[in-house]
Parts: C-alpha cells; structure tokens; sequence
C-alpha cells in the first residue's frame, strides 16, 4: 500500500489519476459546503432515522437490531434452560416446552446470538461507526450500499422471527443444519421453517458481503491523509480482516444454502444419499466457512479490546506489528482447520489427523495475541473504568475459552468429548467474551462519542460483576456436566438413567443463568438514564488518541464539518516522554520536526 | 518405538485422567483409560499455561494500577529484553503442542483408524428416534439365522473384541456410549466401522448425540454388559428369534 | 502510467483481435471432443499410442477454458495494467477453492475409505452403469 | 449525487474505490461459484456414470452460448475504451449491445432447457441435471442481474454522468463471462 506516497496530500488535493479523475470530477471541492449546508436541514424522521445513509445512523440501526435480537435470544435461552432445570413444567413467561419446542429454541438461540447478534453488533455496529471515524473520513464510501446493507439484514432478522409464527413452527435442525434432516421434511417436519431458516441465513450472509464490502474498501482507501499502515488503530484492521475472512469463507455456504433450499422447496437431491447426493458435503460447505467464522467475530472484539486496554493503561500497544502479524496467521490458518467440527461426524479418519496438526498450529497465534495484550499491561497506568474491567474480563475468560479448545482440536479427545456439553461451554467461554463482553466494552468506551454523555460508573461495575459472575456460574457447571458425558440439544435429561442424577447442577446453572439476565436490566436502565441525563460528554472524555476523539461527541453529520483531519502518527502514543500530557492525538501536528 | 512412548506418557497421566473423568463416568472400555490419559495430559499443559497467564495478568494490573503523580511507561514491545518474555513461552507452546499433537494422533488411531481382530460384530441401525441392534447370536456370525435382533438394548459381553458397523435409516445419529468414551455419527447411505472391548459389566446409557429431529431428546438406548455365563444364557434364550418382534 | 498509454495505443483493434482469438479456441474446445477418436487412430498409426482421446478432451476442454478465461482476465478485466495485488487478491481466493476440494473431495469424490463406505453412492453408480448398458444394447439413442 | 462523500473520492491505495469494490465483489463471487462447482467437479469424478448423463446436453447451445458471451464482453470492453475517451453516448451504444448479447444469452437458456425438460432431463432427474441446472441457473441470475444494472448504468452513460461506473460494470461482466468459461467445459464438453 503506497499510502507514504500521498502522506502529505490534502483534501481536496486529487490523489487520482488520469481516467480516474473522471470519478473524483468536481465533488470534492464542493462537499464541505454541501455537508455544511445540509447540517442545517431539518430532515424528517423517516429520511434521518430510517432511510438514512449516515454510517452513525446505519450503526445505531444495527446495534438496536443486535441488543433486540439479544433480548430475544436471551428469552430463548431463559425458556429451554428453564426447562431443562425443572423438565416438563410450565415455565413462567414461556409455557410447556414441548420437544419440538425445545428443538427450535435451542437452534433458533444458537442462529441468533451469531448471526444477527455478534455480526451486526461488533461488525457492523462498531465497524460502520468506527471505521470513518476513526480514519478521519465522512463516511462510508458507498453510504447507500450501506444503507442496503441493513435493509437486507433487517429483512433476514424479520424473516427468520417470522419462521416461529408459521404452520409447524420454527426450524429444529440445530444451527449447523446438518442434511438429511434440515433438507427433508419429512424428517425435520417443520416444511415452512426451515425454509425460512436457510433463506434468513442466506439473506443474512448477502447483508454482510454488501457491509463487507464497503468496510474493506474504506479502510484501504479512505484514510485519513497520512495514515500509513502502522497507523490504524487494531480495531479497525481486525474488523476489517474479518470482513475479508468473513467474504473468503462464505462462498461455499451461500452455494451450499442455495443447494439446500433446492433440496427443500425443488426436490433435488443434493444432500440425500438414497438419491446420489451426500449428507457430509453440507458439513464440508459449512464448516469452510463455520470456522472462520470464530475468527470473523472473534477479531473485532479483540480489536475492541486492544484499543481499551491502551486507552486505560495509558500504554502503547505491545509490540504492534507483531499482533499484526498473529492476526494475520490466525486469519490464514482458520482457512485450514474446519474438518476439526467433523472429526467423528463420518469423514475419513485419516483427513483427522491433518485437522489435529493445524488446529494446534493455529493455537499458537492465538495463545500470542493473548500474551502480548496481557504484556500490554506491564508498566502501564491502569485505570479500572468499566470499560477497561470488560476490556481485561474478555482477557480473563476468553483465555478459559480459548485453552479448553485444545481438547477439542486433539483429536483423541474429542471422540468423548464432541457434541457434550463440554464443547458448549467451550464455545459459550469463546462467544460471551466476543460478541456480549466485546460489546459491552466497546459500548461503554464510545458510548460518550456515539451520545454525547457519559455512562454511569456505578451502576456500569454493578452490571459488570453481576454479569460476570453469573455467567461463570452458569459455564462452569456445564463443563463438568460434559465431562460427565452429557450431550447437547436434550430436552429431557431424564430420559437418560445414566444423567439423571446430575439434576442439582443443572438448577444451578439455569438459576446463574436468571440472575445474570436480571443484571442485564441494570444495563438497560443505565443506557436509557445516561441517555437522558447523562454527564455531557465533551470531545474526548478518555483522552485517548485516535481521531475519533477530536469532532464533538455525537460527531455531527459529514463527522467533522470544520475540515477532515490529517493524521501524524500511529495510534497508541500514550505517556510519550517528554510531552506535558500522558496522550498525543494522531491529528495533532508534530510540534519540532515534521513527522517521519 | 512411538507406542513405546506414548505408553510411558499415558502412564504418567492416567491416575490422573482417571480421577478428572474416570470418577465421573466408569472406565468401560479397553482405550477409555487413553482417553482420560489424553484429556489429562492437555488438563495439565493447558492448566500450567493458564495459569501462567492468570498470574502474569493479575499481577501486572495489580502491580501496574494508577498511582497519582506516576506515569506509564513507554515502550514498543520491539526491545528484546521484552520481547524474550513473549518469544519463549511462544517456543514452549510449540513444544506442549507438538506433545499433544502427538498422543492426540497415537489415540486416535488406535481408536478410529485400526481395526483389530475382531471376536463377533454388531450391527446398529440407527433410525428416527430408536436403536436397532442386530447381535451375531452364538454363532459369532451376522446375517445368519440366529442372530437376535432387539430394539433400545444392545447386549454385550465383557473382554470380547467386537466390530460395529453402523448404518442409518434416515437422518444423522450418533452412535455415543459414555462409558466406552466412543463416539461416531451414522450416516444415511453409508457404512461406519470402528470397534469396542468392554472391560466392566452393567447397564449403561447409549446416547444419540447427533440432532435428529423432534425426538432427539428421547432417542436413547441402554447398553447391557454382561459376564461371558449371563450372555451365554441371554443369546440362549432369545436364540434366532427376533427379540425386537416382542419388545417392539 | 506508461502501461496505460501502452493499452491505449492498443486501442480497438487490439480488443477485437484478443475476441478473435477467443473465438478460434472456442470452436477448438467444441471441436476437441469430436476430434479427439481420430486423432487417437492417427496418432496410434504413427506410434505414438499414449495419445488418448480422453487427453485431447481434457486438453481442448480445459486447457483452453483456463487460457481462455486468462485472456478475458488479462485483456479485458484490463488485469495485465491493474495494481498487483488484485491478482493476488484473485489467486487466494481460487487458493482457497483448491483448499475446499484438497480438504473435502477424500470424503465426497471417493466412495469408500478407512473404516467406512459409502454403500448408497456405491450402490448408485453400479445401478446407472448397468442400466445404461443394457439401454446402448437395446439401441442407440443417439 | 453531489453528497458523495469526500471518503469516496479517496484513494489510498491507488485504486479508484468503485473498482476496488468491485474486485472484492468479484473476488467474493469466486467463492460462490467456486464452492459450488468444486462440490460438482467432486460428485462427477466419483460418478462415471455420469458421463453418460451429460452425453444428453447439447454442446452447440453452449457453443453458441460461449460465443453470444464472449462477444458481448467484447461490446462491454469497447464501451469502456468509449468512456475512457469521454464519449458516453458511443459507451451507452456499446453497453446496450453488451445486454442485447445477455439477452440472446438467455433466449438460447430458454430454448435449450425447454427441449431438455421435454426429454424429461428435469432438475430432479439425477445428479448430474441438478447441478446442471444449479450452476447454470445461479449463473443465468448473474446475467439477468448484469443486464439491469448495465441498462441503469448505459442510461446514465448516454448523459455523460458516470463514465467510470462502465468499466465497474465491465468488470463484472467479464467476470459471468469467465464463470461461463468454465461452465462450458464442465458441464457440455467433459463427457
């Protein structure tokens, strides 16, 4: 990336070239006076809130979506542990769940929290606000496929909710979907779901490619002027190799929804072994992109945190590059270990023994980007605001997560342990952290940029350790239960002789499980209170560095209506020596020698 | 030389291994101690690293919380006396990984990938949502006369060697006995062979740990494991009938 | 940018004449597979018998869609004067498909490996195979 | 048009952002197809009799198919050299042309699966003709795809707005043409 070359061009100053000047043509000189003049508008609710192409709008439109699909997924979760703690009773707020029920709220939880929480939350939400912010643009560069983005994946959220209001209920078949039985229903009968499912999911994955899309782009191409390489911020590159990971995977899933949907509404037989078809090619299609998805929404919380814990340790990243490449690597390697999902699922037990060999290798990366973040903390000034306590809590518990998959990724051990709850905690101790910790640091740190005021510190740290505890509470449990060989998606552990005994731990986690949905309430206060009334802000409340931090908080309409900034240096100059203040804003000039 | 050291290996972390899972689920199976073994030997590398980093991460936020009047340290991470803290954990992981990796593989397979002689052969026929089992009968031999085919029971007896082959009606299940820590998904349209030695006698849950549709919950059958006398006596009583025509 | 004048100079007719081209391995490939018994015969006439009409097939199928496929890329995706790293951004993905086969076609492609056996695929290709015999001995379709 | 954002004009990495999109658009589109015709090239060569299957399509609708394409990426790539020169009626010209060969595309489709289906070669008749008609199909919806945002694009050509975009929509064109490429092949030639 020559990115060096035009370092000291201005905006305004036309990079292009030759044909290329045919698109930049005469809008740049004028668009400081048409986001000036349009400042002043009033625009109607329809045009500022629904159909906006701001990419701060199109980011609060996500993250609403995301903290509703959460509340939704979170209810699922309430019902289907509520009964499995006292199996067969009504359970207040739901009714009987019946197997069928149970089924689709187990699959129906696991779709959601992934696909229309985690996505939309820390990559979409977080990279439509951060990514312009945070490399001093205006916007997007296509605002208005951005504006599509959301429309489609507000489409998918409605047509996958839809599927629980149609004849035989919502899709049973677990979120892997695996065929014969998601493709035929006269095995899942549910027809009319699990169509409904696989088109939501598709629609879903178009949504995302279309974000996708535009994320890469505005990153490669819209910094600030510059903002070299090594001057991004961590979270805008691991948002933005997530989205690249996300469109490399996704391929041969969106083939492969397009087969299954054959298979269910045309009757083909792309999956059906009685008709030349084979049931593991699905679990190849999805597992391609199903590992690589981990990483997808793993990135960005990451990147979230970096950012965090820099800010609150008043530390520059530890060893920067380096992290960049341990992204790099993981993002190569998670290309690499996918059969690991499929170990006794029927491939050939030889293909096993390469999946075991990369998935320990891709541990590596991983276990180093967790050193170097825990590094980062070493000779810093660390301030814990609730921001950094979530910051430090994914550290905390992502590593559980992270260090239990070594079970699973050897291949021995996976034979007791696939399919129990063992894995569940596993993926529970790797997804919390990323898409519900990621979020609420994220939220709590650029909540003052994206309202304007400060969220409330007490009630934030009683929200944290509620939710913290809790959620121990609920996860460890299960991983016993697992290694006591208790396997997913039973809605009556009864029926097994072997397991009804474990009942006690059971009401334990679904107790941990109540009390930790409770304290989410306390969030749900904090945000709507802060909101209101909410200590005013200012442009940099943590003065942290990056170029988010310089336009007023909320960023008006075009992000800085004064002029775009320049960038000076990378973003973690934090306790400089020699500087009377502990931080040093990228846009700052440089007050002796000019910059590099 | 490889089974030489993965033997010595194992025997290290089998006291181990047998009280993490062992005292949760009987060992009934003649590779189940290797995979308690196993998911000891990682319980412990994993466990020594994470608590490493435990201790590092809590007490550097300790050590390093705010104080009035002091400031941060600045630093790249790119000097080497810092990065060494970094680069030598990152060439012992390699080390636990290459450990891993290789008594992973060595269980693996002796479980998945051989195939030992065999003494008889079951067939389950897995189905939306039961078990069918076709046992070989006296004569040790399937698809002859005598074999006893019974429904949600599969009857096995203690020390002998035997073959399953494992098919599916309609959609995936899998074939998971808790207690013999095996596990294998059966696939509609195809055959999957693998093997089991019992070495306790009982009755033990078989899971179907695959979703199948509405009554995956309810999809489990009983493993019956029997003295060599018991099974003589069962395989004589239900001898060439199929027990599953009265229990269906 | 020197490459970009370079192109223009090229102008229409250098368009036309890569269409040209396109066209004339077009009718190779169609041409191939009908080609492909007498060049077999020919070939076998001069010695050279490890000439098989499957390889010309291959060869004219394949060989040429890949050319021919580089071509438009090349010419017309004006890939030849485009920033490099677009070719390489290309080349991962097509990597990445190859990855996808390599990873799945040990489980798909073969019916049968270590322990297990694909019976239904197995059981298929015997059914097709026989009826289609016994369809060329009750008379050719075509 | 005149809110463009200042973001959009930019170009860090030296690559107009219209086409840089649509090379990650593409590159995103190599997966797609990619997936699916890697799970079909898998099926066939565990299938011999398959072979036999794909005897009964004709290679003459694909040939003429083959050709109707290439010569339509041929139209699309004189508009672009038109655009470059400025002459946005002479680009909005070609680019119509370009669609009329996506039409005639499709028209042949039309004949030719209509005979198929009469012969009873349907979707659901094996293996071989469901891939078929998927890979054919999902490339039939690039074409359409193709042609209405051409026809969006020439519309805007021919007042001279937008040149740029005829060389983004080139692109992409060439692109289904190249899918097509191997389609060819894959699903006519190979028998």
């Amino acid at each position: 990336m020559d990115v060096a070359k035009q370092g000291a061009a201005r905006v305004g100053d036309d990079p292009l070239n030759g044909i290329e000047m045919a698109e930049a043509g005469s809008v740049t000189v004028d668009t400081h006076e048409a986001h000036g003049h349009e400042a002043h508008h009033e625009q109607s609710f329809w045009s500022k809130y629904v159909f906006s192409t701001d990419h701060k709008m199109i980011a609060m439109q996500y993250m609403f979506t995301g903290i509703v699909m959460a509340l939704i997924g979170g209810y699922m979760s309430y019902a289907f542990r509520m009964q499995l703690a006292f199996p067969g009773q009504s359970v207040p707020g739901y009714g009987v769940v019946s197997q069928g029920e149970y089924n689709a709220l187990v699959t129906n939880h696991g779709t959601i929290m992934i696909f229309w929480v985690a996505m939309p939350m820390l990559i979409a939400a977080f990279g439509n606000f951060l990514i312009p912010l945070m490399i001093g643009a205006d916007d997007m560069v296509f605002p208005r496929i951005n504006r599509l983005s959301y429309q489609i994946f507000l489409i998918s959220a409605i047509v996958l909710i839809a599927s629980f209001f149609v004849p035989g209920g919502g899709f049973g078949g677990a979120w892997t979907a695996y065929p014969p039985l998601s493709a035929n229903a006269q095995y899942n009968l549910t027809p009319l779901g699990a169509t409904f499912w696989i088109v939501a999911v598709a629609l879903e994955f178009v949504a995302f490619l279309l974000g996708g899309i535009n994320f890469i782009t505005t990153l490669m191409n819209s910094r600030a002027p510059g903002m070299k390489m090594y001057d991004i911020p961590m979270v805008l590159w691991m948002i933005v190799i997530a989205s690249i990971l996300f469109m490399a995977s996704v391929g041969p899933l969106i083939a492969g929804a397009v087969m299954l949907f054959m298979d269910q509404v045309v009757g083909t037989g792309f999956f059906d072994p009685n008709r030349g078809g084979d049931p593991i090619l699905w679990q190849h299609l999805f597992w391609f992109f199903g590992h690589p998805e981990v990483y997808v929404v793993l990135l960005p919380a990451m990147g979230i945190v970096a950012d965090i814990i820099c800010t609150f340790a008043r530390k520059k990243l530890f060893n920067y590059k380096l992290i960049l490449f341990t992204v790099f690597a993981t993002g190569i390697i998670s290309f690499f270990v996918w059969a690991h999902h499929q170990f006794v699922a029927g491939i050939d037990p030889r293909m096993a023994n390469v999946f075991t060999v990369t998935t320990l290798i891709i541990s590596i990366p991983i276990a180093e980007m967790l050193f170097l973040y825990i590094a980062t903390l070493y000779g810093g000034s660390i301030q814990l605001t609730t921001p950094m306590l979530w910051a430090l809590a994914f550290i905390a518990e992502f590593l559980i997560g992270g260090v239990t998959g070594i079970f699973l990724g050897a291949s021995g051990a996976d034979i007791y342990f696939h399919d129990t709850y063992f894995v569940l905690a596993h993926f529970h101790y790797t997804f919390f952290p990323i898409a519900i910790i990621g979020f609420y640091a994220g939220i709590t740190y650029w909540f003052p940029k994206m309202f304007g005021r400060m969220m409330n510190e007490t009630l934030g740290k009683i929200h944290f350790w509620g939710t913290i505890i809790a959620f121990n509470c609920i996860f460890i449990p299960l991983f016993i239960l697992g290694a006591a060989g208790q396997h997913r998606r039973i809605y009556n552990f009864q029926n097994f002789p072997d397991l009804a005994g474990l009942q006690d731990m059971r009401v334990f986690a679904t107790g941990a499980l109540i009390v930790m949905l409770v304290f989410q309430v306390v969030f749900l206060v904090n945000f709507v209170v802060s909101l209101i009334k909410g200590k005013p802000a200012g442009k940099n409340p943590w003065n942290a560095n990056t170029l988010e931090w310089t336009t007023d908080s909320p960023p008006p309409h075009g992000n800085w209506p004064d002029g775009l900034p320049n960038c000076y240096r990378g973003p973690y100059e934090y306790s400089v020596p020699g500087r009377k203040e502990d931080y040093w804003p990228q846009n700052v000039p440089p007050d002796t020698a000019p910059a590099e | 030389m490889l089974q030489g050291i993965y033997e010595f290996i194992k025997s290290i972390f089998e006291p181990l291994g047998d009280y993490f899972i062992g005292s949760l689920v009987p060992v009934g199976s003649s590779f189940a101690a290797d995979i308690d073994s196993l998911i000891a030997l990682i319980a412990v590398f994993v466990g020594f690293w994470g608590l490493l980093a435990y201790i590092a991460f809590f007490f550097l936020i300790f050590r390093f919380r705010r104080k009035d009047g002091q400031r941060a340290k600045y630093v790249t991470g790119e000097e080497k006396d810092l990065k060494r803290w970094i680069s030598w954990p990152h060439a012992a992981i390699i080390v636990c990984d290459v450990v891993i990796v290789f008594m992973a593989i060595m269980v693996w397979y002796n479980i998945k990938q051989r195939l030992p002689e065999a003494d008889a052969t079951v067939r389950i026929v897995a189905q939306q949502w039961a078990w069918n089992f076709i046992h070989p009968g006296p004569d040790g031999v399937l698809d002859t006369e005598d074999d006893i085919d019974t429904f949600n029971e599969l009857h096995v007896q203690e020390g002998t060697l035997y073959h399953y082959e494992l098919v599916s009606k309609d959609v995936l299940h899998d074939f998971s006995v808790p207690v013999f820590r095996l596990k294998q998904d059966a696939i509609p349209g195809r055959v999957m062979k693998g093997w089991f030695k019992p070495t306790i006698t009982g009755t033990y849950d078989v899971q179907c740990a695959e979703m199948c549709g509405v009554g995956h919950g309810i999809m489990g059958a009983r493993i019956i494991i029997e003295t060599p006398e018991e099974h003589a006596a069962w395989m004589s009583q239900n001898k060439g009938q199929l027990a599953s025509a009265t229990t269906r | 940018m020197a490459e970009h004048e370079e192109h223009a100079e090229h102008g229409q007719s250098h368009y036309v004449r890569i269409w040209g081209i396109l066209l004339v391995l077009l009718a190779v490939s169609i041409l191939g597979p009908i080609l492909a018994p007498h060049i077999e015969e020919a070939a076998a006439g001069v010695g050279a018998a490890f000439v098989k009409g499957w390889m010309i097939t291959i060869m004219t199928a394949f060989g040429i869609a890949i050319y021919k496929a580089y071509l438009v890329a090349a010419n017309f995706m004006h890939l030849n004067i485009e920033k490099r790293y677009i070719t390489y951004l290309l080349a991962t993905m097509l990597t990445l498909m190859l990855l996808f086969f390599a990873g799945t076609s040990p489980d798909i492609m073969k019916h049968e490996g270590q322990n297990w056996e694909n019976v239904a695929a197995e059981a298929e290709v015997d059914r097709a195979l026989k009826s289609q015999e016994s369809d060329s001995h009750g008379g050719e379709h075509h | 048009m005149s809110t463009r954002p200042i973001a959009t004009t930019r170009s860090a990495t030296g690559i107009p952002t219209g086409k840089l999109a649509v090379w990650w658009v593409v590159g995103s589109e190599i997966v797609i197809f990619g997936g699916l015709l890697a799970s079909y090239v898998m099926h066939r060569l565990g299938h011999p009799e398959w072979a036999e299957y794909a005897s009964h399509t004709n290679p003459w609708f694909g040939g003429i198919n083959t050709f109707v394409l290439l010569t339509s990426s041929l139209s699309a790539v004189l508009a672009h050299y038109a655009a470059e020169h400025g002459d946005g009626k002479k680009a909005a010209k070609w680019l119509v042309g370009t669609c009329f060969g996506g039409l005639i595309f499709i028209c042949v489709k039309a004949v030719e699966w209509t005979i198929e289906i009469q012969h009873g070669y349907t979707i659901t008749a094996n293996g071989f003709w469901q891939f078929y008609y998927t890979a054919a199909g999902l490339h039939a919806l690039h074409v359409i795809a193709g042609c209405v945002i051409m026809l969006i694009i020439a519309n805007d050509a021919r007042k001279g707005r937008e040149l740029h975009r005829v060389e983004l929509i080139g692109i992409y064109w060439h692109f289904v043409d190249i899918v097509w490429i191997f389609l060819f092949p894959l699903l006519y030639i190979a028998k």
